[in-house]
Parts: structure tokens; C-alpha cells; sequence
């Protein structure tokens, strides 16, 4: 595990930078309306509505940008978790840590890709 | 006459023939105000305890041997003024190094990482015989200037937390030097190097946790370095799914 | 915390030393203190784009199973707990994007291509400036203000 | 038994001339095994803390006739000129070399390596780094040599004495630091590469670990040692700590003020002429000494004394930040002081020792196998006054040769008694032990190393004169005499820094006494041994080398050898 690991660094690295990007870019906003100001009433209740999100969510480009801010900081946040494991000693389980993390950021990204194309 | 403002250094002794571990010693020395933590340690073995050992040399922060833990932190003695600190003044070996002895550390860690990264110009496989001198633009020389300053103090070795967890890992100045020759034009070393980089243990092993950066004393900035080399990595791996591997 | 160690095989070489040595200490004030500190609640708040992309990921799936599914998720986000977490997850974030930006230029090379890198501060400025442009763009497209 | 290794070529050092000296022998001769001995790891050699430059004809507007006859004048024609015309040949192919190597050299506009101006050359020949040169040629120069697996370094080993058999050098016994184990290092031809002594004064420009040992090594097997009564004083160190503020900052355009804010170079004659901060070294020092004299210097409190001030904040933040940045950082955490805002305070400091081990031009001494090369021998380049900035490409230049023409003699030459050899390491070894915690008398290493700096300051300064030169001479060998009453406290082996700094001491003292025997046997003022007494030079009766040697009974005898003289006859030194 650990040696495919090593050997797709360069990718996971890229998807880790993409992914701190577009996270640093969209994930406040979505937090700030979505998770707080909307469901607490202090906005209108727009940013929950299914027809309003749904469209966003189904022109393309919003696909594409729902499926980026969906994926990407998934390896963002699998990798950073990884490597502070390794900070407080972890790498004779590296391989094991590393490897859940990021089948966790995979199977998400799968299941984004899935919805993004289905919706 | 007034009587000199005194400071104690407690200062971290080991003898491996004598000691099983590490102990502390105190010392209370009359001090300067103009002493740099350096000039404390000397004055230590000249007048009150021969038998301290510590390594030190150019005293002007050039020759990268004085580096130490002082109140924690990485500093290295001959530049860090003595009177940024209260009456305790504790000066122990470098953090993440074996120690030898008192506050001499274990520097061959070291120098085997620093051969790896190929520290020197590799020169085109095709290259005449030259004479005379290459020429570079300021901003070519711009591209690698900073990451040529590292005086090899190990101040960032001792403040990485991934140092002290991965062995292998190759650490901010021998990758900062490393990168140092890849984008230096006159080298063509960078194929090597990136494939050693991309080996266990190395650039993608850092974690950016940017002390390295923050501690040396010399604004190399060595986790800049690692992560343009990270960037580099990923550029060159990409062209290498485009242009297969291997010519 | 105590108990924190540095490996005992940290830095050492190839072939070992002809005498022996002590253990290495690890750096004194990991990860409690200073910088370490810093960069330890940047990794962890990073690590919570984990979970909140995982909330989007299920939104995502919400709106493709249609309108109920995606009804009873933003039900559910009323719930004060989650209120909470989400209004902790979005003070961290943006400290961790500020963080993020103002480290991000020094990885980027000195020249990009012809362009000569401008001065960090220049950059951070930049980046700042992107970050609180795109939040109150993205908010206002998710509230319909814009679109 | 004490550990014996076996290679080709021993090198004691790896600063500047050691490291190429190395790559030289393996690149002539690429199955040759090296040795690299040095007490500090290469890196840490006080080759690293050159600022200036290093000199070498670049220029269109200049010529290798030029830098030669600026070089023997500079010398005040004690520079043997064979020695010195190779040197100017060679130089700019050696600073190429150099930069091929990847030293990060300052640029011109379009690219070609830029030259600054430095003390008593006609026109800018100095190669620079900002003002790090010797940082940065010695890392290229030590990670140069990490590609050649036959360099084998020792690192952290401290030569205690050349092995020497039928008159012929072996090996050298070598000291582990780390485990406090002697080793015998064996090889057919050795090259001493040590660097200056200039911690036998106490203000020098040069760092803890420039202790003449070389010098001594040398010396205490009977090889002469030359013109050490040339000491170069540099005119602009720190006060108290006697860090250096290069001559760069003079080459960019500093100037030097007294207490009344006056260009004292420009006003009064010291000899420097329209040359004015750009003067030689030995001139501008003196001058600065007598500004102090003439009550024009300025008063600090507690051991510094007066001291003069360089004024660079004409020269603006930018142009500064750009040319000579170190300085500016050493300015403010050494001196306090902003050169930007405020001049800087300096005093003429030790700096540079232009004798050493007598070596003839291929770095031979008279010893079989034994060669030298940089600071620590005298091949004669530098005379009576080194010009800055020659020294770094003399380590170049004469490193390469010694390194080439050792590997020849290697080559040709057979292996010595290998018996005899260890034997005498053996000896070392059991010397070593009896040293470690010795206790004798009551005096300490800093208390005797502080006696020696003290007479030699009074006896050999800037000034100099027969009445207290002939006192440092009866003092020294009264140092010497406490020597051996000195009591040692660290009985342990491993890293015992005390008993490395009590055998530091001892070449120190040998070097002082050299030094002080050369001195009082030099009864005129030539370059940088200034006799009030004797104010003027004195072609007729010493334009001649000085040479030291050791006798039977471990006293230094005093001879001379001559001058090679050339092309340019002596004539007055004036700028
Ligand atoms: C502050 C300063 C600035 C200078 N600036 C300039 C300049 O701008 N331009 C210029 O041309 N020159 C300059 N010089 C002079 C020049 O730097 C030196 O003359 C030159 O670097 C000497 O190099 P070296 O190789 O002979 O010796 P060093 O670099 O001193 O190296 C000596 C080596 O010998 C080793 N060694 C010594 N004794 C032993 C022993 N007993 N056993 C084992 N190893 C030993 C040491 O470990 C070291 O590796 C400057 C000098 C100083 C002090
Ligand atoms: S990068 Fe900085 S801290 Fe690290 S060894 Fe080099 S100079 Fe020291
Ligand atoms: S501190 Fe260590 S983790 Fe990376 S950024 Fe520096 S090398
Ligand atoms: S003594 Fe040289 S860097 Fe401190």
C-alpha cells in the first residue's frame, strides 16, 4: 500500500493543492449561507431551496464546480489528516492510515462523480 | 566598581563513557550585555569548566557549527544576542540529532542526506569540453541565489516534526540544496534529482510545517524550496505521462 | 503530551557512529507552543474540509435522488448542532484559507515563465483579495442574489 | 594498536586550497585514493568567511601584466615574480573552473561574471559573490568533491604530527575526534593545507579554529618556515569582536572618516595617493593608527580603544542590499549599527598571515612527499603584503599545482616502512593518553593562550619596534616555559574539545615564536612590518626572504633566502 502510495505522490499531491485551493475558495461561503445563516433564518431560506440549489447544481459548469468543491478538498482534508498522523508518529502504520484515508477521499469522489453526472 | 550582572546557564551535559543519559549543569556567570549566547559558553570553558564541549569556529554566523536548542528553540549561538533572554539561559544539543557529547551532535545523518541530493552540476551528457565561464542572467541566478545561502547549521533538521518521525526523510536543507542546483541553468542534474525526490522520504514526505523556514537563520527558506520541488515533481511526472519515460 | 518522543533512529547515519550516543530529543515545544501550534490546527482544520466536502458529496447525491432527499438533508443542517459545527467549521476554514494563501507564494517558482514573481506581500494582498471576492460571490449565487 | 588506513595522497584541511588540491588529484589521476583530513567538517573551514572576492584578469581594460606588477608591488617586492606570473596566468582559468562548478557568482547586464575593485589593483579583477565569495567557492568546492567517491574525508580528525621516515613524509597521525582514537593516516605524499594562525593575536579577523597547525607540523620536523614577520592587519574588523568588514565595502565605495568626520585618506598623505580607501592594506591601517594617535580617533569605553568610523550611507539602502549585503547583517548583529543610517565603526584588526611553510612553486617543502599549499605555506605570491582578494585564487591556483605534482610524486615513489610509520602513531597515541587530564602546574589553557595574545599584540602590532619586538621574543619563550605547567580537567575521550585547544595552543606559541624571531631580525619597514625605528625599506640589506627553522634544541634559528626578482626592478611603493 504504502509503496503505491509513494509512487502516486505526485498526484495526490496535485489533488491535495487543487483541493485546499477550491476548498479555501468555496467551502467558507457554503458554510456561511448554506450550514448557518440560512437554517438559523437569518437570510431567507433560498439557499435551501431544491429548485434553486438543483439549478445551480445542474448547468454545467455548476456541475463542474459542485463536483470540485465536493471531491478535491476530500483529498485535501485525507491527505493533511495523513500527514499529521505521521507527525505524532505514525509511520509503521502508515501505509494502513494513509490507505483508509484516502479510500475514503476515493469512494467520496466516486459517489460525487456519480451524483454530478446523474443529477 | 559595580558588580556584573550575572545569568545562569544551565547548560546540557552528557558523557556517553560516564552518562546514561543526557543530565543538566548549572552554571552562574558574570555576563556582557553586548554577549551573544556563544560568548556565555566560552567564557564556560575558559574560566569555570574546561571540560564543556561544544562546537564553534567563525563566531559570525558563517560556518554553520554553533547550532543548539536555546530555551527550545533552534538558534544558532554566535548570532542569538545573550540578552533577549531572563536570568535562566538553557543551551541544549540540537533536537532530532543524536547526541556525542554535551552539546555536540551526530552530524552524519546528515552528510549522508546531503550526498544523496547530488550537490553539484551535473553537466550535459553531450557537452563539449568547455573553457571559460557559462554565461547567466541575474534572474537566472535569481532562480536559485536564496536556496544557495544554507550554511548547513541544521537549525531546520532539529525544528522539523517530520524529522523526527521519518528517518529517511531527506530534510529541508539537503532538498532545499538540492532544488538549489536544479534551477540553477548551468546544472542539468534536475532528472536525477526529481527521481530522488520522489523516492520514500522525500519531497513529499514534508508535511509544510514551515518551522524549518521560521527558524533558520540564514532566510534560505527551505520549505519554500521543497515546495517548488514539489510543484517541479508533479510538472515533470505529468510530462512524463504525455512523453513516455525512458529515452 | 509527555510522552511525545523523537524516533531513536532520527538522523542517524548509515553506519552507525564508533561511539554511542544519546537518544534524540524532539523539538521542545512540539506541538503545543509557537509555530507548531499554528500548524497543527491548520492541519486538522484542513483535515475538516474532509467532512464538510463529505457533506456536499451527500448534497450532491441528495439533489440526484431528487427533492424529498434533498428536502430532509437541509431539515436535518437546522438541527443547532449542526448550526454549530457548521459555524465552527467556517471560522476554521477561513483561518485556515487565510493561512493557506499567506504561505501559498513562496512555492511558487521565482519566474513564471517570462513573469518575475512579485513580492510576496504583493501576492498575499492578491490572494486575500480573491478569497473575500469569490466567498461573496459563491454566497451570493447560493443565496440567488446574483443568477 | 592504533587504526591504520592506507591511501595515495594524505591532505591535512579542507578549506579552500585542500578541497581543490583534492579534485585536482583526482581528476589527474582518477584511480588515486585521497585522504582528507581535517579537524572540522569542510564546510565549517574559515575558507567560508572570505567576503570580498577573488582576483583574476577579466576585463577587457585589464591585462595579466597588470595584475602582475600590482601583485609585486603590492608585495613591496618580496613576491618571488616566477611564483607570481604563474599565478596571474593561471588565475582566471582556475575562477572559470570555479564557476563552472557552480559557484553563484555576481553577473554583469549580459550575463558574463562582474569584477569589482579591491585594495592596490589598477582596475576591477575582484570576482564576487554579493560579499560571501569564500561561502560560496567553499560549498561549491566541497559538494564538487562529494561526486568523487576516492575522496575519502576524515572528518573531525586532528592531525598531532606528520609521519616522517628517511626523511620522507608518510602519513600523518590523526587524532579521532569523535572516539579519541589516534589513527595513522598513510599515503605517499602529503599536502598541508591548514590555513593561517591568525589566533595567536587576540583581535583577529579569524575564526577559532586558525591556529597554525600546519605551520607547526611543519616546523617541528624541520622544515623552515618563511616570512612570518609579515602579518597582514586588515584595516576595517569590528571593535571587540574583531569581525570583518570586507574591503568590499571600500571597492563599492565606502569611505573612511576620523573623529571629525574628516576623509582622512583623501586630506592628509599616507601614501595610498588618489588610490585613497582603495590603497593597500598595510597603508591604510597604518593610517588609521595614526589618526588614533593624532587624538582623531574615537573613544569607546572598556578594552576595544579608538577606533575610526566607515561611512557607506552615501552609497544608499539599494545599492548596498544589492552589493554587499553580509555586511550590512554583520553591522547590525556585531556592531549595532545600521550602515544605511550610520557609519560603522572599525579598527585595523589581524587578518592574514603572508608567511608560511617554505614551499617552492609546485608547493614542495625540503621535506620529501610533504607539500603545502594556501594560507599555511608561503609560496611566495604575497610578499611583504598580500592585496586583498589574491588569496582565495592563490588557494585555487596552488591547491591545484600541489595537488597535481603530489599524485606525480605518489605515483613514482615507493611505500614507506609501514612499520616505522605506525610506530610513531603509536607513540602519538600513547602521548595523547598522557596529555588527556594531565595534571602539572597551575596554569590553564586560556590563561597561557591569553599570555602568548598579549605579548604578541604589544611586540608584533601594526607598529612595530626593535625594543619591543626583542621583548616579545624573551616572552614568548616565557609562554612557552608556563606551557608546560598546565593542568588539563577533561579526562574523557570522546569530543574532548580541551585537549584539541592545549594542542592548538602549542602550535600557536610555535607560530608566535617564529613570528617574533622573524620580526626582530628585519631591521627595515617593508609592507606590512612597519619598525618605527626603522622607517624606511632597505633593498640593500633585506630584500630578502626571512626564514625560521627549528634547532636541535627546540629553539628558532634564523636565515634568509633570496628574492626572485623578474621583470619589475624594485622602485619606491607610492600610489
Ligand atoms: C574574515 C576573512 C575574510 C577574508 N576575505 C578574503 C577575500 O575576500 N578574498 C581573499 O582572497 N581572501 C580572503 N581571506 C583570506 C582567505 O579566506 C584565506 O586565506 C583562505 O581562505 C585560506 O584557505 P585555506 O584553505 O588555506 O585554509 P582554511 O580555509 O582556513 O582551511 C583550513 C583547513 O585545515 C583544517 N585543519 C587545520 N588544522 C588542522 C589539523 N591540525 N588537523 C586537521 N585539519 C586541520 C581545518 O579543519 C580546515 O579545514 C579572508 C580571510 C578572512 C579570515
Ligand atoms: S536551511 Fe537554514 S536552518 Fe537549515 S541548515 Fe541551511 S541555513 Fe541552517
Ligand atoms: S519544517 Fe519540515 S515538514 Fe517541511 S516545511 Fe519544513 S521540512
Ligand atoms: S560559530 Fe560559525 S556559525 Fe556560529
Amino acid at each position: 500500500m504504502r509503496t503505491l502510495m509513494l509512487k502516486l505522490e505526485p498526484i495526490i499531491w496535485g489533488l491535495f493543492g487543487g483541493g485546499m485551493f477550491i476548498g479555501a475558495l468555496v467551502l467558507p461561503a457554503w458554510l456561511l449561507v448554506v450550514g448557518v445563516l440560512a437554517p438559523t433564518g437569518i437570510i431567507s431560506a433560498t439557499p435551501l431551496d431544491f429548485d434553486h440549489i438543483y439549478g445551480l447544481a445542474s448547468h454545467p459548469i455548476g456541475r463542474l464546480v459542485f463536483l470540485a468543491a465536493a471531491a478535491l478538498p476530500l483529498w485535501a482534508g485525507a491527505h493533511q489528516l495523513r500527514h499529521i498522523f505521521l507527525d505524532f508518529g505514525g509511520l509503521s502504520r502508515d501505509g494502513l492510515v494513509g490507505g483508509v484515508l484516502y479510500a475514503i477521499a476515493l469512494v467520496g469522489s466516486v459517489l460525487a462523480v456519480v451524483a454530478a453526472v446523474n443529477l | 566598581m559595580a558588580e556584573k550582572p550575572t545569568k545562569t546557564i544551565v547548560v546540557t551535559r552528557f558523557d556517553p563513557d560516564v552518562d546514561e543519559v543526557p543530565k543538566t549543569q548549572e552554571y552562574t556567570i558574570p555576563v556582557e550585555d553586548d554577549w551573544k549566547v556563544l560568548d556565555a559558553l566560552n567564557y564556560i570553558k575558559d574560566e569555570v569548566d574546561p571540560s564543556l564541549s561544544h562546537r564553534w569556529s567563525c563566531r559570525m554566523a558563517v560556518c554553520g557549527s554553533c547550532g543548539m536548542t536555546v530555551n527550545g528553540e533552534p538558534k544558532l549561538t554566535c548570532k542569538q544576542s545573550l540578552a533577549d533572554y531572563g536570568d535562566r539561559v538553557e543551551i541544549a544539543p540540537l533536537a532530532n540529532f543524536p547526541v556525542v557529547r554535551d552539546l555536540v551532535v551526530e552530524l552524519e545523518g546528515f552528510m549522508d542526506k546531503f550526498k544523496k541530493v547530488k550537490p553539484w552540476i551535473v553537466e550535459a551528457k553531450e557537452a563539449a569540453v568547455v573553457e571559460g565561464t557559462n554565461r547567466q542572467s541575474h534572474e537566472e541566478l535569481m532562480d536559485f541565489k536564496q536556496f544557495s545561502m544554507c550554511i548547513n547549521c541544521m537549525l531546520c533538521y532539529s525544528a522539523c516534526p517530520v524529522v523526527s518521525n521519518e528517518p529517511d526523510f531527506l530534510g529541508p536543507a539537503a532538498i532545499a540544496l538540492g532544488h538549489r542546483y536544479n534551477q540553477d541553468n548551468r546544472d542539468h542534474g534536475d532528472a536525477e534529482r526529481n527521481e530522488i525526490f520522489r523516492e520514500d522520504g522525500g519531497v513529499f514526505s514534508c508535511s509544510y510545517a514551515n518551522e524549518c523556514a521560521e527558524v533558520c537563520p540564514k532566510g534560505v527558506d527551505p520549505s519554500g524550496a521543497i515546495q517548488q520541488a514539489k510543484l517541479n515533481n508533479v510538472v515533470d511526472w505529468a510530462k512524463g505521462f504525455v512523453v513516455p519515460r525512458g529515452k | 503530551m509527555s510522552e511525545l518522543r523523537a524516533r531513536v533512529d532520527a538522523m542517524r547515519p548509515a553506519t552507525p557512529g564508533p561511539t554511542r550516543t544519546a537518544d534524540p530529543q524532539p523539538p521542545a515545544n512540539f506541538p503545543t507552543k509557537g509555530n507548531y501550534f499554528g500548524y497543527i490546527a491548520f492541519g486538522l482544520g484542513s483535515s475538516l474540509m474532509l467532512l464538510v466536502s463529505m457533506n456536499i458529496v451527500r448534497t450532491l447525491w441528495a439533489l440526484m435522488e431528487g427533492e424529498a432527499a434533498f428536502r430532509a438533508l437541509m431539515e436535518s443542517f437546522k438541527h443547532p448542532a449542526y448550526v454549530a459545527f457548521h459555524a465552527l467549521c467556517f471560522a476554521w476554514l477561513v483561518w485556515v484559507a487565510l493561512r493557506f494563501f499567506s504561505l501559498f507564494p513562496k512555492t511558487q517558482p521565482f519566474r513564471i515563465g517570462p513573469f518575475q514573481r512579485p513580492a510576496d506581500g504583493v501576492l498575499v494582498a492578491g490572494l486575500y483579495g480573491i478569497f473575500v471576492v469569490a466567498t461573496l460571490v459563491v454566497a451570493a449565487i447560493l443565496t440567488g442574489a446574483i443568477l | 594498536m592504533v587504526d591504520v588506513v592506507r591511501h595515495d595522497v594524505v591532505i591535512v584541511g579542507g578549506g579552500g586550497a585542500g578541497l581543490r588540491a583534492a579534485i585536482a588529484v583526482v581528476q589527474a589521476d582518477p584511480t588515486a585514493s585521497v585522504a582528507l583530513v581535517s579537524k572540522v567538517y569542510p564546510m565549517r573551514s574559515h575558507t567560508v568567511s572570505a567576503e570580498g572576492g577573488a582576483a583574476a584578469v577579466a576585463r577587457e581594460d585589464d591585462s595579466i601584466e597588470m595584475h602582475g606588477y600590482d601583485t609585486v608591488k603590492g608585495s613591496d617586492f618580496l613576491g618571488d615574480q616566477d611564483v607570481i606570473q604563474y599565478f596571474v596566468e593561471q588565475a582566471p582559468k582556475e575562477l572559470a573552473q570555479l564557476e563552472r562548478w557552480g559557484c553563484p557568482f555576481s553577473r554583469n547586464e549580459d550575463g558574463t561574471v562582474s569584477t569589482r575593485a579591491f585594495g592596490g589593483m589598477t582596475t576591477k579583477r575582484t570576482w564576487y559573490a554579493t560579499d560571501k565569495i569564500g561561502f560560496h567557492m567553499l560549498h561549491a568546492l566541497f559538494q564538487t568533491s562529494m561526486q568523487y567517491d576516492n575522496i575519502v574525508r576524515l572528518d573531525e580528525h586532528y592531525v598531532t604530527k606528520l609521519l616522517i621516515e628517511n626523511g620522507q613524509c608518510g602519513g600523518v597521525a590523526a587524532l579521532d575526534i569523535r572516539t579519541g582514537e589516534m589513527k595513522a593516516v598513510l599515503g605517499r605524499s602529503v599536502i598541508l593545507c591548514t590555513g593561517g594562525g591568525g589566533k595567536v593575536w587576540p583581535f583577529t579577523t579569524n575564526g577559532n579554529i586558525k591556529t597554525g597547525d600546519g605551520m607547526a607540523l611543519a616546523y617541528r620536523e624541520g622544515v623552515a618556515l618563511k616570512d612570518m614577520e609579515f602579518v597582514q592587519y586588515h584595516p576595517t574588523g569590528l571593535p571587540g569582536t574583531g569581525i570583518l568588514i570586507t574591503e568590499a565595502a571600500r571597492g563599492e565605495g565606502g569611505y573612511l572618516i576620523n573623529s571629525e568626520g574628516e576623509r582622512f585618506l583623501t586630506t592628509r598623505d599616507y601614501g595610498v595617493g588618489k588610490k585613497a580607501e582603495l590603497g593597500p592594506r598595510d597603508m591604510i591601517s597604518r593610517a588609521i593608527m595614526l589618526e588614533v594617535r593624532a587624538g582623531r580617533g574615537i573613544k569607546l569605553p572598556g578594552k576595544v580603544g579608538e577606533y575610526a568610523q566607515l561611512d557607506l550611507r552615501h552609497l544608499g539602502e539599494a545599492h548596498i542590499d544589492a552589493k554587499i549585503p553580509f555586511v550590512r547583517e554583520l553591522s547590525k548583529i556585531y556592531a549595532n549599527t545600521d550602515p544605511v543610517h550610520d557609519p560603522i565603526p572599525i579598527r585595523p584588526v589581524l587578518h592574514y598571515m603572508m608567511g608560511g611553510v617554505d614551499v617552492d612553486i609546485d608547493g614542495k617543502t625540503s621535506i620529501g612527499g610533504l607539500y603545502a599549499a594556501g594560507e599555511t605555506a608561503c609560496v611566495s605570491l604575497n610578499g611583504a603584503n598580500r592585496l586583498g582578494s589574491n588569496s582565495l585564487t592563490e588557494c585555487l591556483v596552488f591547491g591545484a599545482r600541489a595537488g597535481e605534482h603530489c599524485i606525480e610524486h605518489a605515483k613514482g615513489t615507493a611505500e614507506l616502512s609501514e612499520a616505522a610509520l605506525t610506530a610513531q602513531a603509536e607513540a602519538e597515541s600513547g602521548r595523547m593518553d598522557a596529555l588527556r587530564g594531565q595534571k602539572r602546574g597551575s596554569e590553564t589553557v586560556s590563561g597561557v593562550r591569553g599570555a602568548m595574545n598579549d605579548v604578541m599584540e604589544e611586540g608584533t602590532g601594526v607598529y612595530r619596534d626593535q625594543e619591543r619586538m626583542s621583548k616579545a621574543v624573551v616572552d614568548i619563550a616565557a609562554v612557552k616555559a608556563r606551557y608546560d605547567d598546565i593542568s588539563l580537567s577533561d579526562g574523557s575521550r570522546v569530543f574532548n574539545t580541551e585537549i584539541l585547544a592545549m594542542m592548538e595552543l602549542r602550535n600557536l606559541i610555535d607560530v608566535a615564536e617564529t613570528v617574533a624571531t622573524a620580526a626582530v631580525n628585519r631591521k627595515e619597514s617593508r609592507g606590512a612590518h612597519a619598525c618605527e625605528d626603522f622607517p624606511t625599506r632597505d633593498d640593500q640589506n633585506y630584500l630578502h626572504h626571512s626564514l625560521v627553522t627549528r634547532s636541535e634544541s627546540g629553539g628558532p634559528v634564523f636565515g634568509t633566502k633570496p628574492v626572485t626578482l623578474g621583470k619589475w626592478e624594485p622602485e619606491e611603493r607610492k600610489y
